[in-house]
């Protein structure tokens, strides 16, 4: 009982944390004010490029930090569209979406070969080394640093959002970006910040898939992450804590249908319908606890000068 | 110049702008990545226009996203992000299915029936959609995105269950030929058929080398239905109403939570009628297992943007993206080039389009510059 | 004008272009310094604009702007801050989700190590500035759970925390009570004595006399002339502003009361936080009369529209139309029992900015079979009806029934929503705030309106939180004050300051009240 | 093994030489060309697509002349559409990967009777004459690698991941259970065997998860048959310092102290000797090839550093069992609750 508890737990972690850094990044650019749909498009490349430069240079942590690089690059791409050119959000980050994984598969063919996937690569550690309670239940606990580090991201964020003026500022930017121009803020290169970090913090979130949970780059290895992620951003309400939560849920809901789906479990559920449980739970816990939840008031919005 | 800032002000003209982008950039990355641009579109209007069997084709490829665009375009109208048509075009699917193979009607009453219980398919999950948000206020994009994902688990249980799955496949049984919608199915593979056509060569290619149907014209017709229901209609005029702003349209005594619920039964109906109509008007006439999304209701999506959710505009965009996707084949075979260029092509369009909304712009101020001349 | 150190602000030739329209043409400002400089025009004339030049905001095509005799290029707020200028727009610029605090600091913040705020500090400083100008608030409030009076005080701490030696107040009295205004202008004259300039803005004539020294007078982006205050009287300056004569008193007959067809008794409304924010109010309307509601701002009277319009619940209490309760039911049934509201916010409320005007004019009747047969809206007709009111409300510009109403002007859209209102030839027609914003042509006509309904035998309910309004239009005044209606005076039977006082909450010594 | 796959029931003899031979014999064959269709998993399915077009990439190498090519299939109604214009294209042989194809095959075959088809995992009842089928009996290497499991099982717990319930899944998983019960009945214990399903192929996150929970919950070995899942299986062994089983090629390259041994199912060899075949004019329309451990078809790596010489000869003991047909393995539920019947 207490060592599938730890199961749960540790399942529930490690299937969150790539939506964790991808939600996180959908807080921070959407509490400025620009809705980024993109994340899956971002957290594609963020996987693609930790992978091979992990594999290229066998050390992983200079991927992981490439991924973030690569995120924002892609993210760069929403910036100029949403900001720049005040362009409609959604559209932008659709294309990301499909501009994103497309580069990816490019790039892996150009660097591997022909071949969508990269070979196994050198992979982040665990949180207390690799071989630390092994063979324990308490194993599982032993997540990938990637778990972490999404932990640290989460608290990161919200101190920057509450805590100190850069946040402040971006939230004010995200509510009313003309009481924040008139106060000298500048809104434009504000939720440039925000829409790149939604970029390297997506590419992180990539890179935790492919440097932490799988060891390698494929074409699927990011495949509807970045849609749930935004799911739980607003589930989570646009607070760091409520993403953080919303996508623990969501990992905690995987791991049971994980639980419940072994032959040896004593629950007989056909698979396909078992494997629905994530996605439906997520809808009732909708209704019965959460309900309604408000965007940031600028959210979507271009904002332009001077516009009565 | 004012001719041409006259023409550039025309949103059609920031589409073909757009599309022009995506042509540049898909060039540029071809190149560097060496392969020959000139001919790798060569190939793709090749694949697309070759034969009148292609051409046959890229309409009948196109057909379902027409319409899950025609869906997501609607739902835009009404203020609602309808992200989730890929789930109900699934649920389409399966409903169409699940009635097909169990009913025999003659085709006058099995047709409408099967393809009726295909829109009921997505309209229950557009309403399940739609009541949430009215009811209890949970954003649209939540909902749709978890329903995506249970239709597909839902499709796979049905492939799975006992009375619908076929043995030695990974299929259902296909509906009855009843429900088929092609034109003629039975006449053109018989003798007489065959006889008939034979001589005429490219009627003989697109008759019996593809599964020319109905739904194109289904879905041109929906184009326009959903035009004239959301412009010229009183349903219309309070659907947009509520979608444009809720709060007028609730003091001025519309059922702003019906509308709602309304606009995503519409759109779900649409979306659904696409995965029936998939199902009785091309092979395999079932549904197999689906180990991912096919993305019928996701191109919808991008097909919608292009079109900037003009109804009308959907029946153009989604020929261009039917195009592109079968086009796009023939890249990668006759020139060995990869397939995710046609992604990166659709997605440079799609995000050129996000960008022309400046178009106008410098239209204006090209406008500006000549009167500055005449000056 | 000679450039010198004597002046805070001088702008000189100013002129800025939208597209191909002239908002400013060659306008000349000159601020001395102490002093407090109204800024007065009809709507559009260009204030805002000018103002906004000054603040950064906007920048001119042509012109040269002089702070304390040295020119100044002020390419951005930020520029604008550093010159020692503060601002507080017509829209309020305040986050509404964030407390007193972080709207004051916001852009400027105290803030210790790593960026983070300062949170103690930061408020002790504003309290600082508090106490010196007495400007009461509370620095932990959200600014959502704050009274407008308030959030404008906001507005100028904002400036203040600033530094801002000159303060511009655009339009800063549109929301305010009559106790609010002259609290204001008290504060006005407490920051003049602590050595800063003020430049207001408005429209209200009255207020110019009652704070101003000099006033500049724009017309269609021209500075028509720059007069000492004391030197013009009422008539005057609104002459100078419109470019004719305008009448500022309401011209009408008695009024000639019929039966009572709007009756509330004993209402009880919750607001949005569950609180009792209407209490036991009971009012009643008889036919070609007009009762004005004067109260503060949050004492119920948004509550109170909602209620009547079905657009939240009643706690208990009736509302009856002609005999027929109407309350808790749906605002369609409250359309079709001939209610019609001109309702305060219009652009949320009152119009889908994105339809043209003829789907604007149409929205509560498209169903009727005027408009609308076999399911199909008769856009020939739609479009008739919406010429017809164009014409005979004068909506400018003329034609314009195939145009998005979003890109008509502030007056011409509420005239839009006061003809669509009118048309439906209601029972009653409710009027909230009906001239916010507008200046003085189109107040006269919007009254002029109210009291041609009144004479054709219509209930009229006017909520307003200018007292002038009210003690101008109305047949009957109520007073309402934390969700009742304190007392109701016929028109010409109380004093200003009466009224002023049981806004305020205060009681009557003498009988004074009467119901109607 | 040697490298060669492909024979039939009528021509086993011929196929070690085709093999050896390939590049001489097929030196007249200029221009001749090969696309393969591939099911909607697409070409990068870590799966027998992949395995296909690695098996015609061969063919392109060795044949001087050959040109191979890949059509991807993005959704179901794509194959007949893709069928058709790899016929227009002047293809002389093509392939359509995955059973899910073949109605659209067939069709394709009877609109084009010049053109040479070949179908993977799929045997008509009456095979068109233009048509080769190629099926395998995976149920074969899985029994060895359950066999190989069940000695090598510590905990007599042993686990199998699925991705989607398949008729061709269930060669695996059947074939793996009776592999171990066979074991279990030679060692004289009870070994259990956990199964359980990702609904996916695709999902490596779902299938680390799975994996883990069997590991945690007592096995020391899983074996998978779930395409991209199944990295997230191995995934798992690498951090429980467990035992994985491979699927369809020599996974040992993903994490070579953990996976113990894979099922191979010679896909590429196949589709590649076949081709050759075709290229060379034999006649292998009409015929379903049909190919086990016998043909060399499938099989397991010669690869035994983790499991030790005794366990390993023993399995190759069993291979034989299998070629000389005193043991069938089973590849359905049905033959499975059979077949173990016959061990009591
Ligand atoms: N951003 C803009 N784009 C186009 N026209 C503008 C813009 N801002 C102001 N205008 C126009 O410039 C003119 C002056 O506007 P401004 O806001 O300065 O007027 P105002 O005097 O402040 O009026 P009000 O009393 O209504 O506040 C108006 O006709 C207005 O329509
Ligand atoms: N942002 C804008 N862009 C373009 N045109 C605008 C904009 N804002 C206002 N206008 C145009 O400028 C004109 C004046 O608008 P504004 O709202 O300032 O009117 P106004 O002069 O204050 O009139 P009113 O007295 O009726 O309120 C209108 O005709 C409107 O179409
Ligand atoms: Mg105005
Ligand atoms: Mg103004």
């Amino acid at each position: 009982m207490f060592s599938k508890l730890l199961l749960l737990i540790g399942i529930t972690m490690m299937y969150s944390t790539p939506l964790v850094f991808g939600a996180l990044g959908g807080v921070v650019s959407e509490r400025s004010g620009v809705v980024n749909i993109g994340i899956e498009g971002m957290m594609t490349m963020g996987a693609f490029t930790g992978a091979s430069v992990s594999y290229f240079t066998g050390n992983p942590w200079l991927g992981f930090l490439a991924a973030g690089v690569a995120g924002g690059l892609v993210a760069l791409l929403h910036a100029i569209a949403s900001v720049t050119f005040n362009a409609d959000q959604t559209i932008s980050g659709i294309a990301i979406n499909l501009i994103g994984p497309g580069f990816a598969l490019f790039f892996c063919r150009l660097l591997f070969k022909d071949a969508t996937m990269t070979p196994p690569v050198a992979t982040l550690p665990r949180l207390f080394g690799e071989d630390a309670f092994a063979g324990t239940p308490a194993a599982n606990l032993n997540v990938d640093v990637t778990v972490v580090l999404g932990l640290i991201a989460t608290v990161f964020i919200w101190f920057i959002l509450y805590k100190t003026k850069w946040g402040l500022r971006i939230r004010s930017v995200g509510e009313h970006p003309a009481a924040s121009d008139t106060l000298g803020i500048n809104v434009g290169r504000t939720r440039y910040s925000c829409v790149l970090a939604s970029g390297v913090l997506s590419g992180f979130g990539g890179a935790s898939m492919t440097l932490a949970i799988i060891s390698q780059f494929n074409p699927t290895a990011i495949s509807g992450q970045g849609f749930i992620a935004l799911a739980a951003v607003i589930f989570g309400k646009w607070t760091p804590y409520g993403a953080y939560g919303a996508c623990l849920l969501f990992g905690l809901a995987q791991a049971l249908t994980v639980v419940l789906g072994g032959s040896d479990s004593g629950v007989s559920i056909p698979s396909q319908i078992l494997a629905m449980l994530p996605y439906f739970l997520t809808i009732v816990v909708l209704i019965l606890f959460v309900g309604r939840s408000v965007a940031p008031k600028a959210d979507g919005l271009p904002y332009e000068k001077g516009e009565r | 110049m004012k001719l041409a800032a006259k023409v550039l002000k025309k949103p059609i003209a920031s589409t073909l702008i757009a599309v022009l982008f995506g042509f540049i950039v898909a060039a540029v990355v071809l190149v560097a990545a060496g392969y020959n641009p000139g001919q790798s579109f060569g190939a793709l209007f090749h694949g697309i226009f070759a034969k009148p069997k292609y051409i046959s084709n890229v309409i009948i490829k196109a057909t379902p996203i027409i319409l899950t665009g025609l869906s997501v375009a609607f739902a835009f109208q009404t203020g609602l992000f309808n992200i989730g048509a890929e789930g109900q075009y699934i649920a389409g699917a399966v409903a169409a299915v699940l009635v097909g193979v169990k009913l025999d009607l003659p085709p006058v009453l099995q047709i409408p029936v099967v393809v009726m219980a295909g829109v009921l398919g997505g309209t229950l999950f557009g309403w399940i959609v739609g009541y949430l948000k009215a009811r209890f206020g949970i954003h649209e994009v939540i909902t749709s995105i978890m329903l995506n994902w249970i239709g597909l688990y839902l499709s796979n249980f049905v492939v799975a269950s006992g009375t619908y799955h076929m043995p030695n496949s990974t299929s259902t049984y296909p509906v009855n030929p009843s429900s088929y919608t092609m034109l003629l199915p039975n006449w053109k593979t018989s003798k007489a058929g065959m006889a008939a056509l034979k001589p005429h060569q490219w009627l003989y290619e697109v008759m019996l080398k593809t599964d020319v149907n109905f739904g194109f014209l289904v879905a041109v017709l929906m184009a326009a239905i959903i035009w004239y229901l959301l412009y010229r209609s009183a349903k219309g005029y309070e659907l947009r109403a509520v979608g444009f702003n809720r709060d007028a349209a609730e003091f001025a005594g519309i059922n702003v939570n019906k509308n709602i619920t309304d606009a995503m039964v519409i759109a779900g109906a649409l979306a659904g009628l696409a995965g029936a109509l998939a199902i009785t008007g091309t092979a395999p006439h079932k549904i197999s297992t689906l180990a991912a999304f096919e993305n019928n209701g996701f191109n919808g999506l991008s097909v919608a943007l292009i079109a900037g959710s003009s109804p009308i505009g959907c029946i153009f965009a989604g020929l261009l993206f039917g195009g592109l996707l079968y086009g796009g084949q023939s890249v990668q075979q006759d020139v060995g080039a990869p397939t995710e260029i046609i992604n990166i092509m659709i997605g440079t369009i799609v995000f050129f389009v996000a960008l022309t909304k400046i178009v106008p712009v410098l239209a204006e101020k090209l406008e500006k510059r000549g009167a500055g001349h005449v000056q | 004008m000679e450039v010198s150190t004597e002046y805070a602000v001088q702008m000189h030739g100013i002129t800025k272009l939208f597209g191909s329209f002239c908002a400013l043409d060659h306008v000349d400002l000159d601020v001395k310094k102490g002093s407090i400089h109204a800024v007065l025009g009809e709507n559009g004339a260009g204030k805002s604009t000018l103002m906004n030049i000054l603040y950064g905001l906007y920048q001119a095509d042509s012109g040269e702007i002089y702070i304390n005799g040295k020119k100044a290029e002020i390419k951005n707020p930020n520029t604008a801050i550093g010159h020692g200028i503060g601002m507080v727009h017509q829209h309020f610029m305040l986050v509404d989700n964030f407390t007193v605090t972080q709207n004051i600091i916001l852009g400027n913040e105290v803030t210790g190590k790593f960026g983070i705020i300062d949170t103690k500090k930061a408020r002790e400083e504003i309290i600082g500035i508090v106490k010196k100008y007495g400007l009461e608030v509370d620095p932990d409030a959200k600014i959502e759970d704050i009274s407008v009076g308030m959030q404008q005080r906001v507005e100028i701490l904002k400036a203040l925390y600033r530094g801002a030696d000159l303060l511009i107040l655009d339009e800063p009295t549109a929301v305010l009570t009559p106790q609010e205004i002259e609290e204001l202008i008290e504060i006005m004259r407490s920051l003049i004595s602590g050595g800063k300039t003020i430049i207001i803005i408005t429209h209200k004539l009255k207020e110019i006399k009652a704070s101003s020294d000099v006033c500049t007078i724009i017309r269609r982006g021209h500075s028509i002339d720059t007069v000492p205050v004391a030197d013009v009287d009422e008539e005057q300056l609104a002459t100078m502003m419109v470019g004719h004569a305008v009448k500022l008193v309401v011209e009408k007959a008695p009024a000639k009361p019929g039966d009572v067809i709007f009756e509330i008794e004993n209402l009880t409304v919750k607001n949005e936080r569950g609180l009792e924010a209407v209490r036991n109010l009971s009012l009643k309307i008889r036919r070609g009369e007009i009762l004005g509601i004067a109260g503060i701002d949050g004492n119920g009277q948004k509550e109170l529209v909602e209620a009547i319009t079905c657009l939240t619940r009643a706690q208990s209490g009736t509302i009856k139309i002609n005999g027929v309760e109407i309350q808790n039911t749906t605002p369609r049934n409250v359309i079709d029992h001939k209610v019609s509201t001109i309702h305060e916010d219009r652009q949320r409320r009152g119009l889908v900015l994105p339809f043209t005007v003829a789907e604007n004019a149409v929205i509560e009747k498209y169903r009727t079979p005027e408009f609308t047969r076999r399911g199909m809206i008769d856009r020939s007709r739609m479009t008739g009806f919406a010429r017809r009111l164009i014409e005979d409300y004068d909506i400018r510009p003329a034609g314009c029934e195939s145009q998005p109403v979003r890109g008509l002007s502030g007056g011409n859209q509420q005239k839009v929503i006061i003809a669509r209102e009118i048309s439906n030839e209601p029972e009653l027609l409710i009027a909230v705030q009906p001239t916010r914003g507008l200046d003085v042509g189109a107040v006269e006509y919007v009254h002029k309106m109210l009291v041609r309904e009144r004479d054709a035998g219509r209930a009229v309910l006017l909520i307003s939180l200018e007292l002038d309004e009210i003690m101008n239009v109305a047949d009957t005044i109520g007073v309402i004050y934390a969700g009742s209606i304190v007392a109701s005076f016929p028109q010409g039977k109380v004093d200003e300051n009466t009224i002023g006082l049981l806004m305020a909450g205060g009681r009557l010594n003498e009988t004074g009240s009467e119901s109607t | 093994s040697s490298g060669a796959a492909s024979s039939s029931e009528a021509s086993s003899e011929a196929s070690g030489q085709a093999a050896s031979a390939a590049g001489s014999s097929s030196a007249a064959a200029t221009n001749y060309k090969v696309l393969m269709v591939t099911d909607t998993g697409g070409v990068n399915d870590q799966s027998f697509n992949q395995l296909s077009w690695k098996g015609l990439q061969q063919l392109e190498k060795d044949v001087p002349g050959a040109k191979a090519n890949y059509s991807e299939s993005k959704q179901e109604s794509d194959y007949a559409t893709n069928l058709d214009k790899a016929a227009d294209d002047g293809n002389q042989l093509i392939w359509g990967v995955g059973y899910a194809m073949a109605g659209a095959l067939q069709n394709a075959a009877q609109q084009n009777p010049d053109i040479g088809y070949a179908i993977i995992d799929n045997a008509y009842e009456t095979v068109p004459s233009n048509v080769t089928c190629v099926v395998f009996r995976a149920q074969e290497p899985s029994f060895l690698v359950g066999y190989i499991a069940g000695k090598t099982t510590k905990t007599n717990k042993v686990g199998f991941v699925g991705g989607q319930k398949s008729d061709v899944i269930d060669q695996f998983e059947y074939g793996y259970k009776a592999g171990v019960a066979y074991a279990a009945k030679e060692l004289n214990k009870n070994i259990d065997v956990v199964s359980q399903y990702a609904e996916s192929f695709v999902d490596s996150a779902k299938g680390k998860a799975i994996a883990k929970s069997m590991y945690s919950g007592g096995c020391d070995i899983v074996f998978h048959a779930a395409g991209g899942v199944g990295v997230g299986v191995i995934e798992a062994a690498k951090e429980a310092n467990k035992y994985a089983i491979g699927v369809d090629m020599d996974q040992a390259f993903l994490a070579p102290d953990n996976v113990l041994t894979s099922a191979l199912k010679r896909v590429d060899k196949a589709v590649e000797q076949v081709s050759k075949d075709a290229i060379d004019g034999k006649e292998i329309g009409g015929k379903t090839y049909s190919l086990g451990l016998t043909e060399d078809g499938v099989g397991i790596p010669e690869e035994h550093k983790l499991m030790g010489d005794d366990t390993y000869n023993a399995a190759m003991a069993l291979e034989q069992k299998i070629k000389d047909k005193e043991i069938v393995p089973p590849a359905s539920k049905d033959d499975y609750d059979a077949f173990v019947k016959t061990l009591k």
